[in-house]
């Protein structure tokens, strides 16, 4: 039983990722989505939190066309993996339940 | 891998300047792409902005409205905007503008007001409730 | 739309709520009462001092469930149920209670 | 059906209408006879200071409208540790006696246990 976790605003400015990071639990996942994506950058202040999450088996996800749009494709940390909004849809399928941080 | 068919209804609480509504939008497509059922879009908080027919965006961008209203028809979808949140923001449908003696009636086609007990009503049914919020 | 309280044009809107509050009395609350076919007796002023009181406390107008406990709370387990709210004002106690305290008319379209 | 539903408060009160929606929101869940738990962190938990004055800025108190919770049998109220300390806050500060504090990891466990989550 794993809950999806989504943040929308980007961690230079906003908690909101870093309380999610306090929640969130091993099979859960988390996905960066809108300016959510600023915090996928290697150097976004959650960024080691993020890949210590990562390497304890949490996916951290980050929605493609926001990254493209923000030109961060080639900039983001190596262990996120970028997801379209159908693979956001099966993610939410997958998962038992979502939380919105915003 | 057998995907199974879910039930999904999605909570809009995002105007349509924030790009959660957008979002909200684009998820809802994609979910109806692969064929799970929307039973229900709620509109809440600045997300009954999303339900003027009085916003005229300029024509080389996104006329989100419009979308919203396409979505409805193409797939029948229910979409249900909150009574108090509309009331309290100048969004009213002809019957609510008599109501309070209003000038005008602002509320597009498609749309729906409702209580916020169709929000709960589409949890307590739904497989899935996702929150798009700002 | 309005009603006529001691000579007084008081304005209501379509659904006979008081446009505005501050000119609630008990003559008004009579009135108000009488436009739903109810006769105020003691048992219902004392409801309607609870809802005021209600008000007071939460600053909210209660709905149904609400006004049952605080009821019960307040006044007992005989006159904190349903039925006993639902004798004194059909067919919607919490509605038309709170419509005869002068209570904003509910704003959460519960 | 009847769902287990969290509400997650997590936004402070007055400077803009989400604490207000989620509380309205609060109180349809329960209306409409669904498994509620409510849980305030972050700047969630400052909706739930005593002795707040909102009249002074022409709003409804929170610490009011919270205090109607248990009429409508919500009772099964969470606030978070880690969102309390941080604020320099005790639960003397806050006006739900009744409320469970959790930390973290507990909190992580309530969210598995809900059908769905309102998040505000």
């Amino acid at each position: 039983m794993s809950t999806l976790h989504t943040v929308n605003k980007s961690s230079f400015t906003n908690r909101a990722l870093e309380s999610c990071i306090l929640i969130c639990r091993s099979s859960d996942g988390i996905l960066l989505l809108e300016d959510g994506v600023f915090s996928a950058l290697k150097s976004a202040p959650n960024a080691t939190a993020l890949e210590a999450l990562n390497q304890q088996g949490i996916h951290i996800y980050a929605l493609l066309n926001d990254v493209k749009a923000r030109a961060l494709e080639y900039k983001i940390a190596a262990h996120i993996q970028l997801i379209s909004y159908d693979e956001f849809v099966s993610l939410t399928v997958n998962f038992n339940r979502v939380q919105s941080w915003y | 891998m057998i995907v199974p068919v879910m039930i999904f209804s999605i909570n809009v609480q995002s105007p349509p300047s924030s790009q959660a509504s957008y979002s909200a939008y684009q998820f809802c497509r994609a979910l109806l792409r692969q064929g799970h059922n929307l039973h229900r879009v709620f509109f809440y908080q600045d997300g009954i902005y999303n339900a003027t027919n009085l916003a005229a965006p300029p024509q080389d961008e996104l006329d989100l409205y419009s979308e919203w209203q396409k979505l409805s028809k193409e797939h029948s979808v229910e979409l249900v905007v909150c009574i108090a949140a509309a009331l309290k923001r100048g969004l009213l449908n002809q019957e609510e503008s008599i109501r309070y003696n209003k000038a005008g009636h602002n509320l597009a086609e498609g749309f729906t007001l409702g209580g916020l007990g169709q929000l709960i009503e589409a949890a307590a049914v739904s497989d899935r409730l996702i929150t798009f919020g700002n | 739309m309005h009603i006529i309280v001691n000579n007084q044009q008081l304005a209501v809107d379509k659904d006979g709520y008081l446009e505005s509050l501050q000119q609630w009395n008990t003559d008004v609350a009579t009135e108000i009462a009488q436009n739903e076919n109810i006769q105020l007796s003691a048992a219902h002023w004392e409801i309607i001092y609870l809802l005021q009181d209600f008000y007071k406390e939460f600053e909210i107008s209660p709905a149904m469930r609400a006004l049952v406990k605080y009821t019960e709370k307040k006044l007992g387990p005989e006159k904190g149920k349903s039925i006993y709210l639902l004798q004194l004002f059909p067919p919607s106690p919490a509605k038309i209670a709170s419509k005869i305290a002068g209570l904003p008319r509910p704003a959460n379209c519960l | 059906m009847h769902k287990k539903i969290l509400l997650i408060s997590r936004h402070a009160p007055y400077g803009n209408s989400i604490a207000k929606d989620a509380f309205d929101a609060a109180l349809a869940t329960a209306i409409y006879d669904q498994d509620l738990s409510m849980l305030f962190m972050d700047d969630g938990i400052f909706q739930l200071l005593r002795d707040q004055q909102a009249q002074e800025i022409s709003q409804k108190s929170f610490t009011s409208m919270l205090s109607a919770l248990p009429f409508y049998d919500i009772d099964k109220l969470y606030i978070h540790q880690e969102s309390l300390e941080q604020r320099g806050l005790t639960i003397e500060n806050l006006i739900v006696d009744n409320a469970t504090i959790v930390n973290s990891a507990q909190i992580s466990n309530l969210l598995n246990h809900q059908d769905h989550i309102l998040s505000f």
